[in-house]
């Protein structure tokens, strides 16, 4: 793979989920998800580790939320795993 | 009845310190959740002119000046000293500022609603004047801050919430192309159109709008105007994804991408 | 009987048209009604709320600062509004959206898992409805059929073949509370 | 007598205007007043008018110059600020004498200010804030059903006095929905005749009909201003109009229009039951301005209170029509606050026990 | 010391009442002194408009627009319905009579300053729509009415009260070629450049004038728009004759007489 | 001190203003007005200034909040019909606090109306003719001499307060000529630092400028709004100017502003001579309002006369101040005329004599 | 000669003396007189009988103060004569 | 001393500066003066007319009805001004455009050919200057030096080699009256 390994962050409390850095990634490595932000709106997350770095995503962000990273010629290789974050809904009354 | 939303998986990097840092957020833009919609264009175009101030080191020199529109607030957003002026009277205000403190750079941020109806008169004699700003135009084919009335610049046919029946050139007109009527005019010296709804356009945007900068800055003498024909998902009553393809589909048939007027000497 | 009511989340959420549905409710039931939304610039990517005011005297100012009610759709509406809720007032809040749910002890609190409800029933759009429902059954003072009537008229025609799947959206809110 | 409807102070207000019989509609959006605009633009062209959105305000104004000057019924709305613009518009109106119908949907200012209910344009409705001598006759609705009967009152009056008349409302009742309901109205019996002026083509019967305001001549301006001065005369004589509310009894009068004497409405009947004697005046008319009744009642109370939603407008001509017969306070909030009826309560408690100390 | 000042023998016709007349003032042409400066275009542009009426027998049918420029009292000769408009706003004061009153002839008639200064975005935008109305453009480079200053239409170097050392277009830009600007606009149906400074000129001028006129007689949907480069003795410090000398030395050049854009069919 | 000149108001007005070191003028050309802005588009330019003519009176007061904003003086002027285009621009202006002088040279309307002198714009001026609560410190000269000497007055209050100035004159003033001296002023030591406010450009040093009239929130709007009261009220307290004659033995008290007090003044003169006890005010702040001093006086004479060439508003605050405590007659003129010492002499004497009768 | 003959008359009291006519004229038919009509402005005057009956003098007229005669096919000829106006100014005092 | 004079004629027979020259004049000799202009549209082809005051108190109002010299420079401004002329006033006026001379016998009328004497001069421009000589044979009370120095002000700096033929027009002027 001579492809290079990138990275993005994501401010997710400020996203609004507008979809677009979604639909925007080549490598399909974006997602919406599905629960909301305090805002009240979904918000990207990075799904899989095929980011390239391209800053595609950055560059239509509207909010400006997303920081691309990408493996520079000296630096080691990024250590990516993977953490799952499960919100789960009660019901009150 | 408890029924828990998975989030999709988020990975994350654990040496990030390690990777180069390729893309962030101008220092200019100032760190604060915007309050447009998301997906709105305005967002972007806002980004690009920091960046452009960000890069040209101008900070401490330019003034900008915007309008009221859904970029109002801009303010609250870019770094820079800021006059926020009455509905049509950006270039107006700019002129008033460029011509007392002539060595400042300066340039004026507005809607399609502002700038080619209510301003027409000052949009067309400040250029006309060759006043050696820079306009940022963006043109989303709607007034998007009072709730999706039609422009000047709609199209024909779409639906707003002043042309019911869809635009109608018979009664209401046909859309105006401000960038084309302008560029006749000998004191605009720069004239481009752009966009801000992919990767590619961004950064073609991005590029104009360096150039309209710099041309302010040498003093090449006349007015750039930036137009970046944008979306308004809310006024449109489209997602913002729908919003970027009608673009693509709809809106650059009529409003075509690219420079318009080049200065004499390219 | 006078109750006063904000609905409160981001615009997009349909607050302004859950009010209006109350309102027109209301007026069905010959009581005075009067609906003041917020409006402007707010609304883009801000709050959006709306106040609703059922009563069977003249209603003397629709824009009041104290509300018997409060429904909240998102954090920032709830950050607003809290405060706001009289003395023994109630709010009923979405679940998911609100990550610091009100402190006050002195107002009722529901938490209503309608986001969740809505996607069940397979429609998020009628995720306003639940929590109608779970409203009425909270206060009783306005009937199911007024309800619908109301709907009808606020539901653009076009829509018209969702109404059983909000009469439906009603009666899962009313649930929410007897449950 | 129409069914009751559920509608927006902005949506009545042109269905209304629709049901008078409008012909000609110019307008460009502003909040609080969009939706006049929007309603107009659905339904106009369909029901025997024409619509039209504007390139701003100022065109608007001399789109509404140029139709109603041809004399059928027109009218333009907007908020403060664009209602600004409009001055030198509404100047030469009036001066030239053509009915028709504003609407300003007040906002909170001055300057761009907050798009909230305020009713801080209330000097430059009633003193004229254009240039000249010149007035409008300004109706000041309470209600989503006044938005609405304000119409039928507006375009009657503008024929019978030619000249604009103003509907000085705010974003609270533009924006608010009430129930509604319009009245049976015979366009055709309340029609009045401009032929005598109105420039329709002049016939081979008549004289040219020129509509101007421009008279070089000093004397000749003079002798226009005498005559609009005289017919203001007559409007101030026959055209008042007020709501009087426990007057009799009262010791302290509360003055305020529109939506504010709503809540002062609120409040008369809290600090009635907390023991005051409180009763209430609301100019309807704001020009003409309900002097008389003022200085009547300034002889049996002992104080006026003005509440307003500004820093203090209408309260000069309560206190020129009362010319110091008794103290006139004065109650306001600015910049699109709306005040509680506990406040004006308050501030009716304090006026009670100052007069109670002072005697 | 008296020294009697001879006449020019004045040659008197007999038989006048024997001879054809073959011209006289139009009928619809109020008979009243004008008030306009010896020489001025005004007048002659005046009687052009009522000859077109006279001979399309529209008097009954036709308001006329005037905005305030030394054209106000045009009212005080043209024996048609009239009103007078704000400085530039005559065209909406048109498209609002035009709206209500759609079957009747509609025309403005407008000074330079008035269209393409003050009015330049009721022009651009009452064009733009195609209002079906006839605009008569009175394009003397100069506000004739305020005493001479500088227009947006006033030729570069030119000295006017405001441009002392002639105009600058650095400061004070270009001259505005609005006839060339709305051209574009495809609610321009008919645009032309005429002149009335000479017998020949009148001629073409006045067939201009009556095309535009039948045209919206037609129906056939957009704006005609007559624009009359004329001289201002007064402003511009010439005597008559030498200012319609100035015009085919100087100003002709600039703002070329012709037809700009013919309808469609044409 | 320079030598003695002769020239037309317009010409004094505009000349002292490079004086006081004018930075930006942009105007529109309108009689009676025009010479204003031929005269500084002869000098300002070589003088340390920028001219520019702009496309309209709209645009010219947005240059003017553009350039003000930016921290210089600047300043436009025009007359009565384009004073009422820029009423939008002035309430941005006062909002955001932008220290500026306007000059109004009015002539009379309404409407199109006449080119010759007028005071019909006095409620535009006082009052506010833009929308909101917003004051502008209004100077009114009587003489070709004060209409240079207010300039000067003008950009210090203006730069003081950080507000419009109005310097609301009329076409006679404007067009005639008298003879004029400029005072030394010193422009730098009048400069007052703006680098806090004006929008000069962000250095790092310091955070960002804003100049806004903008506050969406209604409590936010209302805190801008008791601020400016506040100032307003300070100047009120601090800024009133007026000139008083004959006042000590007087039983009627004329007030009269701008050139009407020249008239007035020859009026009380041949009154006096008839054995009348006539006194004058002239206001010369119209605001501030010189209160204070007619109501001090309605404690002393019998009655006051207001002469103004208008329908009547001056008059307004007068009987504001003096509250009903003793009679304020009003004669005034119209539409450019301009009224003659024997018609106050006459309408004098009939106070005079009804005033013996009523005894 | 087989020129037209043409007449014109000129209400001189409207005239302003603004010298187009004259100029206009193909025939040198037209001049302007020294004295002053009560105006204050001299005045056009036909000054020879070349006139062919153009209008061009009548076209370019801003005040529309000429009226234009021309021979007509079957009209007889106009007889022409000439009238001499003296305006003599006295000098009182 | 209070004089108060009206000069009118039309638009470009410099009525104005004819006014302006007065006023200067008086200026230098340090009497109190004021100068009011007609303006507008009125010059256009119409009458233009100026009123100078010259006194030796302060000017009270500059705007008046009435006047002690009425300098008349065609037909129309004598119908408008002849009745404005006080009684024993005096109006001068140019002999040739004056159709219908002042029919008042409580004023004294002088008739003046300054036209003729302009050309016979062989310069139009300077009838007024001749008119002014007139006025101030009749009305000693400025002297001809302050009058030049005036005129020095009022005429543009290239027009300064004309300021002997006026000078001369000016004795003409008085020559005309002491003849
Ligand atoms: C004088 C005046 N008229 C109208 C308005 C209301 N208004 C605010 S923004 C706007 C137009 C917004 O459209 P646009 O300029 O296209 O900006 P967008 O919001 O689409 O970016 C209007 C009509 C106003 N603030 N002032
Ligand atoms: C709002 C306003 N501004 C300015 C004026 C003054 N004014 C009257 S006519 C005019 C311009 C005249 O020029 P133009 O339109 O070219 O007509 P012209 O007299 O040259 O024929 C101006 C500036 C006015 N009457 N109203
Ligand atoms: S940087 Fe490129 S590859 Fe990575 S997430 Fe963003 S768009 Fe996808
Ligand atoms: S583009 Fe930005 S705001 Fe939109 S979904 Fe992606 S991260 Fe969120
Ligand atoms: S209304 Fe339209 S333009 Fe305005 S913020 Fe929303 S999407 Fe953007
Ligand atoms: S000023 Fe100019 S345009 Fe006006 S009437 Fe005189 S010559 Fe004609
Ligand atoms: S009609 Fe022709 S020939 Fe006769 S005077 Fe006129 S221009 Fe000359
Ligand atoms: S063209 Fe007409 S106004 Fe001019 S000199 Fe000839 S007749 Fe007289
Ligand atoms: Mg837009
Ligand atoms: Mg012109």
């Amino acid at each position: 793979m001579a492809k290079i390994k990138g990275h993005v962050t994501i401010r997710t409390e400020n996203c609004k989920g507008c979809d677009l850095c979604v639909h925007e990634c080549p490598q399909d490595s974006l997602q919406l998800s599905t629960a909301l932000n305090t805002s009240g709106y979904p918000y990207a997350v990075l799904v899989n580790d095929t980011c390239t770095g391209c800053t595609n995503c950055a560059l239509v962000c509207p909010e400006a939320v997303i920081t691309v990273f990408r493996e520079g010629k000296k630096k080691p290789i990024a250590i990516l795993s993977h953490v799952t974050e499960n919100i789960t809904v009660d019901i009150t009354s | 009845m408890t029924e828990p939303l998975i989030e999709p998986q988020h990975i994350q990097c654990e040496n990030l310190d390690q990777m180069d840092q390729v893309w962030t957020r101008p220092e200019t833009l100032i760190d604060r959740k915007l309050h447009y919609c998301p997906g709105c264009g305005h967002s972007v175009a806002h980004r690009l002119i920091m960046e452009t101030i960000d890069e040209l080191n101008i900070q401490e020199t330019t003034i900008g000046v915007a309008p009221v529109g859904c970029s109002v607030f801009a303010y609250h957003y870019m770094d820079i000293d800021m006059q926020e002026a009455a509905h049509g009277r950006a270039t107006a205000v700019a002129t008033g500022i460029k011509r007392v403190l002539p060595d400042r750079i300066v340039f004026t941020y507005q809607g399609d609603g502002d700038l080619a109806a209510i301003g027409t008169a000052e949009t067309i004699h400040t250029i006309n004047r060759g006043e050696n700003i820079v306009i940022i135009f963006v043109n989303n084919g709607i007034y998007g801050m009072t709730g999706g009335q039609m422009a000047p610049t709609t199209l024909p046919g779409f639906v707003t919430s002043t042309s019911p029946n869809g635009r109608d050139t018979h009664t209401m007109g046909y859309p105006l192309k401000m960038a084309e009527m302008i560029s006749v005019l000998p004191g605009a010296y720069y004239v481009t159109r752009q966009a801000v709804h992919s990767a590619k356009s961004v950064r073609k945007a991005k590029k104009a709008t360096l150039k309209a900068f710099q041309y302010q800055m040498d003093g090449k003498g006349g007015t750039s105007f930036v137009e970046i024909v944008s979306n308004c998902p809310s006024g449109w009553k489209m997602t913002p994804v729908e919003s970027n393809q009608y673009l693509d589909d709809e809106i650059f048939d009529f409003y075509t991408l690219g420079d318009i007027k080049l200065p004499p000497k390219e | 009987m006078n109750k006063e009511i904000v609905i409160a989340g981001f615009g997009g959420q349909g607050v302004l048209s859950m009010g209006m549905t109350f309102a027109y409710a209301g007026m069905v039931e010959n009581l005075e009604v009067a609906w003041m939304p917020s409006y402007g610039p707010e609304m883009r990517g801000g709050t959006a709320n709306c106040v609703v005011i059922l009563s069977d005297q003249k209603i003397s100012s629709p824009i009041i600062n104290e509300f018997d009610t409060a429904i909240i759709l998102n954090q920032p509406s709830m950050e607003k509004f809290e405060s706001m809720v009289k003395p023994n007032g109630e709010i009923l809040f979405e679940a998911s959206t609100i990550l610091s749910p009100p402190t006050r002890n002195d107002i009722r609190q529901y938490k209503l898992p309608a986001n969740a409800a809505a996607q069940s029933l397979n429609n998020k759009r009628i995720m306003n409805m639940i929590i109608l429902g779970a409203f009425t059954q909270l206060n009783p003072i306005l009937h199911d059929t007024s309800i619908m009537t109301a709907l009808k008229k606020v539901l653009p025609e076009r829509h018209h073949h969702l109404l059983p799947i909000n009469e439906k959206a009603l009666h899962r809110g009313k649930e929410l509370i007897y449950r | 007598m129409s069914e009751k409807l559920l509608m927006k102070g902005n949506e009545a207000l042109a269905e209304a205007a629709i049901r008078a019989g409008l012909k000609g509609y110019f307008g460009y959006p502003i909040t609080p007043q969009s939706e006049l605009l929007e309603y107009l633009s659905h339904h106009l062209n369909n029901r025997g008018g024409s619509f039209l959105q504007a390139e701003s305000e100022l065109a608007a104004i001399n789109m509404v110059y140029g139709a109603a000057g041809a004399g059928v019924r027109t009218m333009t709305s907007t908020s403060s600020p664009g209602y600004s613009l409009m001055q030198e518009g509404v100047s030469y109106i009036a001066c030239a004498e053509i009915p028709c119908l504003l609407v300003n949907v007040v906002r909170g200012g001055p300057g761009l200010g907050t798009i909230q209910p305020s009713q801080g344009d209330y000097f430059q409705a009633v003193k004229g804030g254009g240039h000249g001598d010149y007035k409008l006759i300004v109706l000041a609705p309470d209600s989503v059903q006044e938005m609405a009967d304000f119409v039928y009152l507006g375009f009657d009056l503008a024929d019978k006095y030619l000249m604009p008349v103003l509907i000085l409302t705010d974003g609270a009742l533009g924006q608010m929905m009430e129930p509604v309901t319009f009245p049976d109205y015979d366009v055709e019996k309340n029609k009045v005749d401009h032929s005598s002026w109105a420039t329709t083509g002049k016939l081979t019967s008549r004289s040219q009909n020129v509509i101007t305001s421009l008279h070089i001549e000093a004397e000749k301006m003079e002798d226009i201003n005498i005559h609009l001065q005289k017919k203001y005369k007559t409007i101030q004589e026959n055209e008042v109009r007020y709501e009087a509310i426990n007057t009799e009894e009262a010791d302290i009068i509360i003055v305020a229009f529109g939506l504010v004497a709503r809540v002062a409405h609120k409040a008369m009947e809290n600090a009635n039951k907390k023991g005051l004697k409180v009763g209430m005046i609301r100019p309807i008319t704001l020009f003409p301005f309900p002097t008389e009744i003022l200085l009547t009642l300034s002889e049996k109370v002992d104080q006026f209170l003005v509440v307003e939603m500004n820093a203090g407008q209408m309260v000069e001509d309560v206190r020129l029509a009362v010319n110091g017969k008794i103290p006139v306070d004065f109650y306001g909030r600015m910049g699109g606050v709306i005040p509680q009826p506990s406040e004006i309560v308050d501030k009716l408690i304090q006026m009670d026990s100052s007069k109670t100390h002072s005697k």
